[in-house]
């Protein structure tokens, strides 16, 4: 039967119908349209964004451009009169220096391993709290603790576990025989780089076990029953339902953390000041001596203008990933 | 629903939401803008005899009638800090120099010479030449004493004897071979404390070892030999890497011990030996802070193969802000302030005799080593015959230049990679080199 | 209580697409206009048009004689019903149906009157105090009409208002609006894609398709004399069927043929195809338009076998198959044709429609 | 809710106590430590409770006026003298006042600024929508350090050196983009046919907004203002360069000027940590809630 006499939609049969439907598909996608709806909404809308625009530009786009400028001077502060223009010798200069890809080289490495960890824990967490047992509103409420501490709170507190001569993390080790006697901890070249990163890893957790649980959430739970008819054990369903829908979680962890991890400052400032031996001298580390121990602005703003290059391609993704939505 | 709520208002009413919040701020912010106004002298030192500092200021305003607004950070940040607020025009009147730092901050105009104040330029009379040496730059004196020493070397006399040694040892190597004999009885994991952090310590204790080898890091106008295996720093490097990694005589944290951690350690009975300026000898002896109270004796300098007892003293003074010096006024007030801490307060210099007698801190007021109130002070922890063969002995950094701090940063890091054995001595010494060279040259 | 005119009324976006072209429209003073046709013909762009919600940027959009184009809808007074009723979660149903007039700052009591009032005709009363949330479609849909009556605005615009209920609360909302519209007495402009809706509401419909009006007119005008083969099969249930042939001049008159098949025209109708003969064209047949005949007439005679039969209650449709096409044909009850019978029916030639093939236009009604 | 797990419930109990562990263990340890002195915290193998408990941290960071020092009530001795409490442990509530303020005017500024950009991005249709979206992200990714040298300068020509503006007007540009991002993503979420509707009740643009969308925004708003907060309360490079006095020092800088002071017990050290965590701790577990919902609700949309 092509048709049901009860049917109310007009559009449903005879060839010659078919053709007026394709016909009257055609229409440009809704959020889309280049064409204000109305003058008044033009009007507004331009009004709204005056603020955003005017802050955005003064703080942020501005600067961004004058740092470049900056960047292609000789400014010293410790010769305030003599800043003479230089082309690209401070970008050459950093390209040239050992120590600048040893620091890149770090931060990747940084980022790599921080964001590997926190992705793991991570999930492990929101499958946790996506479970529903007594507690578990708790659980949430603990793992905010973290997230909301100040980055220099977090710098000392690990400063002071990890400290060789005192430190809880020996006291530990020590009552857990794990070692006879007290070991260097940051002090020791080989554990530096592990010892801040678990650092950064333990407060960065929360925020990406939040966005994964979100990604859990919404996984209808229908496909699991479906999954159970079908015979699937927890691990397959694990495998073949959980993980590829958590993917756009990953996706937006991955790209947010290394974002944090790349630019990371404060536990460098606070735990080690890059030291021992450059054992922990990356990038932002980096950007911090050239501008405020050596007060050669130039290179420091060369150097952060590397970095805010190397951020923006990364940032590409976030952009390609969340336009869409917006 | 107010009328302002009608739709071609919405920019007017923005403005107005705006302008509440902006005036909210103001008016919370408002507080802190009166800190702005420079009226008091602000004197910014670092975090030491912080309560004798305040103790001196009250004296000082009771009888100037003058304000003084104090601040002081911690040591290891001093510089970083005082650089920023330098350069940021943060209200500065007067404030702690190092001699490290005098050519830097000379040359980037921020601190002023006091040539023009007879009123302070009367004291160089009464100090050693090598103080006023040290606060001089390009002929021009930067400020007047805040307190003057050098680094020194301790035992720990009863660890000393337990291990059956009689004397403390005169050159590096016997202190190795009695540090190992310690270790070998098992009185010390680490016998030697030797703190390598990077902080400003850092290049005393390593002018100490290196000048007590019988190098130098610069020659005698200015060029790099550190590197150089005969003159340079290399014996003094190789004797701490084989320290910390042949003979474990020293702890490998050491790169993360700083000056004052050492001292605590020291002071904990952990070490045998230790390398700290001459005036913690006070703090060691004193049962109130130290395991090892009365135990603490200081010896010369140990001496490398062709070297000396030599050891390197340093200056601490207090200088005046260039915008203090340009306001007639503020200049005034800021010298009467540097008078009453570097020189006399009244009749006396007041505040160098306190100093010595709370923290042991040395002076370079010549008549002072003659006054029997500090010369009984003394007695009681320390030998002040010692103290001034010693201080004899004290030479001046040769690494002080308007590049010091940018260099610093690279010597520091190099030393450490030996330290660590991420590099050999000799490369990581060519790098220092190489790093004072070109700053030199540009 | 106003008089809406689209004078040359278009909508076009940069990359081409028009979303209405030269639209002329005159909506009388309480007039019940329908827009039909089917999605994105236009329809809903000419009622934001009119709410307000979007300019009218060629042409020019009158109320009465003042022109409206660019004003925007705050300073309009229309009144607008959704199909997702669009109720505001936050606010209880007295309020969602207070807020208009609280925007507009009437006094509370007539606010409270008049809400009370409307409460009362959709016997919405015992709900006032609830939330959207605690109501079901129904309700929500008689809360979005009473939001929108309160106001008694100049115009009222309806956007699909009933296609988010059942069949059976639609039927029966039909009626509640019209009641509505005569107990308002004004302008009413009603946006539907269901011909049903359309054919019962309107005084008179408007059918639209890819931006540009098909055809506008009283209902029956609609149905009877579309004026092209999208409207004709656009309205009527089961649609009309289409059967492409020929035309033959047959001498005594005109004639449409297609195989064994051919349909003689009626004289008036022949004589607008007068000399067509060759013409391809296009034969609409509703499925009403047949009968039972035992003795066939000449040339209007439908004959070939039954697909199918279903009986609806009241009468019964056939499935035919007539040279190739498949028709759908309704006949009363008392016709007896089984599957696999061979029928042949008698077609009421004066009811026919004839369109040209190319242009799609209708032949017979200009 | 997916419960598909074998012996649940112990697997949950273990996990749960994992979770527990793994965030709360260093907490602890920092408060614990907190409560101990000099001698105490620095005793081997660690007290893990303290066994003379002392108040002496918070009491010196407490003592609200400072009683004159002079030659004779002045502490002699070492620097280290005086349970190694620094004398600028006073420094610790004011600058703690000093970050408030700032978040404060911080969050007022941001949602000034971002709520009505993100309504426009997210339901009026108008030129340079697209655009001025990238835009927004792309300010979004601009990492903070490369910001500071030109900060810097700028604030030094300002004359706003030392002073509060600086960090709440360099602030927004850390917080604002995320915000809108945060906020489009919730209004985007809400039906269009509402803001049709609220129109032709006769509301303008902005009417539509308060009286509309912010009622029914209400859970992001509150993230965002969290979000906001917290950031400025813990911002910590920016205001290493722009603060140079008590003045104008926010809490994370004088915290951090302890840590790099040897002359400090580790114990203050951690009593100035808890201090410094207790309010965000608060804020964040008391609003719980609305972090979880609104924040993720914009933040999964990217």
């Amino acid at each position: 039967m092509t048709w049901c006499p009860e049917a109310a939609d007009p559009a449903a049969s005879g060839p010659v119908r078919k053709t007026l439907e394709m016909q009257d598909i055609k229409r440009p996608q809704r959020r889309w349209f280049v064409r204000p709806s109305s003058a008044y909404d033009q009007r507004s809308a331009m009004l709204f964004l005056a603020p955003m625009m005017l802050v955005l530009s003064v703080v942020a786009v501005f600067p961004v451009l004058y740092s470049f400028w900056i960047s292609l001077h000789d400014l010293k502060l410790t010769r305030p009169h003599r800043v003479p223009f230089v082309w690209f010798d401070n970008y050459v200069k950093l390209f040239t220096d050992p120590l600048f890809w040893e620091s890149v080289g770090r931060t990747a490495s940084f980022t790599v391993m921080s964001v590997l960890a926190i992705m793991v824990i991570a999930t492990l967490m929101s499958l946790l709290l996506n479970e529903n047992f007594r507690g578990r509103r708790v659980l949430s409420a603990i793992l905010l603790i973290p997230w909301a501490i100040p980055y220099v709170a977090n710098g000392l507190m690990w400063k002071w576990i990890y400290d060789s001569g005192y430190g809880a993390l020996n006291g530990l080790l020590m009552q857990m025989g794990l070692i006879d006697k007290y070991v260097v901890m940051l002090g020791d070249t080989a554990k530096t780089m592990p010892l801040i990163t678990n650092a950064f890893v333990w407060k960065e957790v929360p925020l990406a076990t939040i966005l994964l649980l979100v990604t859990l959430k919404s996984i209808r739970a229908d496909l699991y029953s479906a999954a159970k008819v079908d015979g699937a054990n927890v691990l397959q369903r694990f495998v073949h339902i959980t993980l590829p829908q958590l993917v756009p979680g990953f996706a937006l962890v991955m790209i947010y953390e290394s974002m944090m991890a790349i630019r990371h400052f404060d536990l460098f400032f606070i735990l080690t000041e890059g030291g021992p031996a450059d054992a922990s001298h990356v990038v932002a580390w980096q950007v911090y001596v050239e501008t405020f121990r050596k007060l050669a602005f130039g290179t420091g703003s060369a150097l952060a203008y590397i970095m805010a290059v190397a951020t923006f391609v990364l940032a590409y993704f976030v952009i390609r990933s969340t336009s869409r939505k917006l | 629903m107010s009328n302002i709520w009608n739709g071609d208002a919405s920019r007017r009413d923005f403005l107005k939401l705006a302008a509440a919040a902006g005036a909210a701020g103001t008016g919370a912010l408002s507080l802190d803008a009166a800190a702005q106004a420079g009226q008091p002298i602000n004197f910014y030192t670092w975090s030491a005899a912080v309560d004798l500092v305040k103790s001196h200021l009250t004296a000082f305003e009771s009888s100037t009638g003058l304000k003084v607004n104090y601040n002081n950070a911690p040591w290891a940040q001093y510089r970083d800090t005082m650089v920023t607020k330098f350069v940021g025009k943060a209200p500065l009147d007067v404030m702690w120099v190092s001699d490290s730092w005098l050519p830097e901050w000379a040359e980037a105009g921020w601190i002023a010479p006091i040539d023009g104040f007879p009123s302070l330029m009367k004291y160089n009379a009464d100090a050693d030449t090598f103080c006023n040496e040290s606060m001089r730059y390009k002929g021009k004196q930067y400020g007047l004493t805040y307190y003057t020493d050098y680094m020194a070397f301790f035992y720990d006399e009863e660890m000393l004897k337990k291990a059956g040694i009689k004397a403390p040892p005169t050159t590096w190597d016997e202190l190795l071979q009695q540090s190992l004999k310690i270790k070998g009885a098992g009185l010390s994991e680490y016998p030697m404390m030797l703190s390598m952090a990077r902080e400003s310590w850092l290049i005393e204790f390593l002018s100490a070892m290196v000048f007590s080898n019988g190098g130098r890091f610069t020659d005698a106008d200015g060029a790099a030999v550190m590197a150089d295996p005969k003159r340079g720093a290399h014996q003094a490097m190789q004797w701490v890497v084989d320290a910390v990694n042949k003979h474990k005589i020293i702890s490998p944290a050491c790169v993360e011990t700083g000056e004052l951690n050492g001292l605590k350690a020291f002071g904990a009975g952990n070490h045998a030996f230790a390398l700290l300026s001459r005036y913690r000898v006070r703090t060691l002896n004193d049962p109130k802070q130290s395991a090892i109270a009365g135990r603490v004796k200081q010896a010369l300098m140990p001496m490398g193969p062709g070297g000396s007892h030599a050891t390197v003293g340093w200056m601490r003074f207090h200088g005046m802000s260039t915008q203090a010096a340009a306001d007639k006024t503020r200049a005034a007030n800021a010298a009467k302030l540097i008078e009453w801490f570097g020189g006399k307060a009244g009749s006396q210099y007041q505040f160098q005799k306190m100093l010595f007698s709370d923290l042991g801190s040395g002076f370079g007021v010549k008549e002072l080593f003659r006054d029997p109130e500090v010369q009984a002070n003394y007695k009681k922890y320390s030998d002040i015959a010692m103290y001034e063969a010693q201080q004899k002995l004290a030479r001046k950094k040769d690494v002080i230049a308007p590049w010091f701090g940018e260099w610093d940063e690279v010597n520091g890091t190099a030393w450490q990679t030996a330290v660590v054995g991420k590099s050999s001595v000799a490369a990581a010494l060519k790098k220092s080199s190489e790093a004072w060279n070109d700053l030199r040259k540009s | 209580m106003a008089r809406i005119k689209f004078e040359a009324v278009g909508k076009k976006y940069p990359n081409g697409f028009a979303a209405l072209e030269n639209l002329n429209l005159d909506i009388a003073d309480k007039e019940f206009l329908v827009l039909l046709g089917p999605s994105g013909c236009g329809k809903s762009t000419t009622l934001n048009m009119i709410a307000g919600l979007e300019d009218v940027t060629d042409g020019n959009l009158m109320f009465d004689d003042a022109v409206m184009n660019t004003v925007p809808s705050h300073k309009r007074d229309v009144a607008m019903v959704f199909q997702s009723y669009a109720l505001y979660p936050h606010k209880s149903v007295y309020e969602n149906i207070a807020f208009g007039l609280r925007m507009r700052k009437y006094p509370k009591d007539e606010i409270d009157r008049r809400v009370r009032d409307a409460a009362r005709r959709l016997e919405i009363e015992p709900l006032l105090e609830r939330r959207p949330d605690q109501l079901s479609g129904g309700q929500r849909q008689r809360v979005a009409l009473g939001r929108a009556m309160v106001r008694q605005p100049q115009v009222f615009l309806m956007d699909e208002p009933l296609s988010n209920l059942d069949a059976a609360l639609r039927i029966s909302m039909r009626a509640e609006i019209k009641q509505l519209h005569q107990a308002m007495q004004t302008t009413f402009v009603y946006v539907t894609h269901d011909q049903a809706e359309a054919l019962t509401l309107a005084d008179r419909i408007v059918v639209m398709r890819g931006g540009v009006v098909q055809q506008i007119g009283v209902p029956d005008e609609i149905y009877e004399r579309p004026r092209n083969m999208f409207v004709a099969s656009f309205l009527g249930n089961p649609p009309i069927n289409f059967i492409e042939g020929k035309l033959v001049d047959l001498g005594s008159g005109m004639a449409v043929e297609r195989g064994g098949l051919r349909v003689a025209l009626p004289p008036e109708a022949a004589l607008k195809v007068q000399g067509q003969s060759g013409r391809d064209v296009v034969l609409g047949l509703r499925a009403e338009d047949v009968v039972e005949d035992p003795s066939p007439v000449a040339d209007a005679t439908l004959s070939g076998r039954v697909a199918a039969v279903l009986p609806v209650g009241s009468d019964q449709f056939l499935e035919m198959e007539v040279e190739g096409s498949k028709l759908f044909l309704r006949l009363g009850k008392e016709c007896r044709y089984r599957e696999g019978d061979n029928a042949s029916l008698t077609i009421n030639a004066n009811r026919l429609h004839l369109f040209d093939k190319q242009s799609t236009q209708s032949l017979l009604w200009a | 809710m997916t419960s598909f797990l074998p012996g649940r419930r112990t697997l949950l109990f273990f996990g749960s106590l994992l979770f527990a562990l793994y965030v709360l263990a260093p907490i602890a340890w920092l408060v614990s430590s907190s409560f101990q002195s000099e001698a105490e915290i620095t005793s081997v193998p660690p007290h893990w409770v303290p066994e003379q408990p002392t108040l002496e941290n918070f009491a010196a960071i407490f003592q609200f006026s400072e009683e004159v020092v002079t030659y004779e009530n002045r502490k002699q001795g070492d620097t280290a003298t005086g349970g190694f409490i620094p004398s600028t442990a006073v420094n610790l509530l004011p600058s703690m006042k000093n970050s408030f303020i700032v978040a404060l005017a911080v969050v007022v500024l941001n949602l000034l600024v971002s709520v009505p950009a993100a309504y426009a991005l997210a339901k009026i249709r108008f030129i340079g929508r697209t655009s001025s979206i990238y835009f927004m992200l792309s300010t979004r990714v601009i990492p903070d350090i490369a910001l500071v040298v030109p900060f810097f300068l700028f604030v030094q020509k300002l004359g706003l050196m030392d002073n509060l503006w600086a960090l709440i007007i360099t602030y927004l540009a850390i917080t604002v983009p995320f915000s809108i991002f945060i906020l489009t993503g919730y209004f985007e979420s809400l039906p269009d046919e509402l803001d049709k509707a609220a129109r032709v009740d006769g509301c303008s643009r902005l009417q539509t907004l308060v009286l509309v969308y912010l009622p029914l925004a209400l859970p992001s708003l509150v993230a965002v203002v969290l979000f906001t907060f917290l950031t400025s309360w813990n911002e910590f490079l920016l205001a290493l360069m722009f603060t140079q006095t008590p003045a104008s020092q926010t809490m994370p800088i004088v915290v951090a000027s302890f840590t790099s002071d040897f002359n400090i017990s580790f114990s203050f050290i951690n009593a100035a940590g808890v201090m410094a965590i207790v309010p965000p701790v608060i804020i964040a577990i008391m609003f719980e809630r609305y972090i979880v919902s609104g924040l993720t609700a914009g933040a999964v949309k990217g």
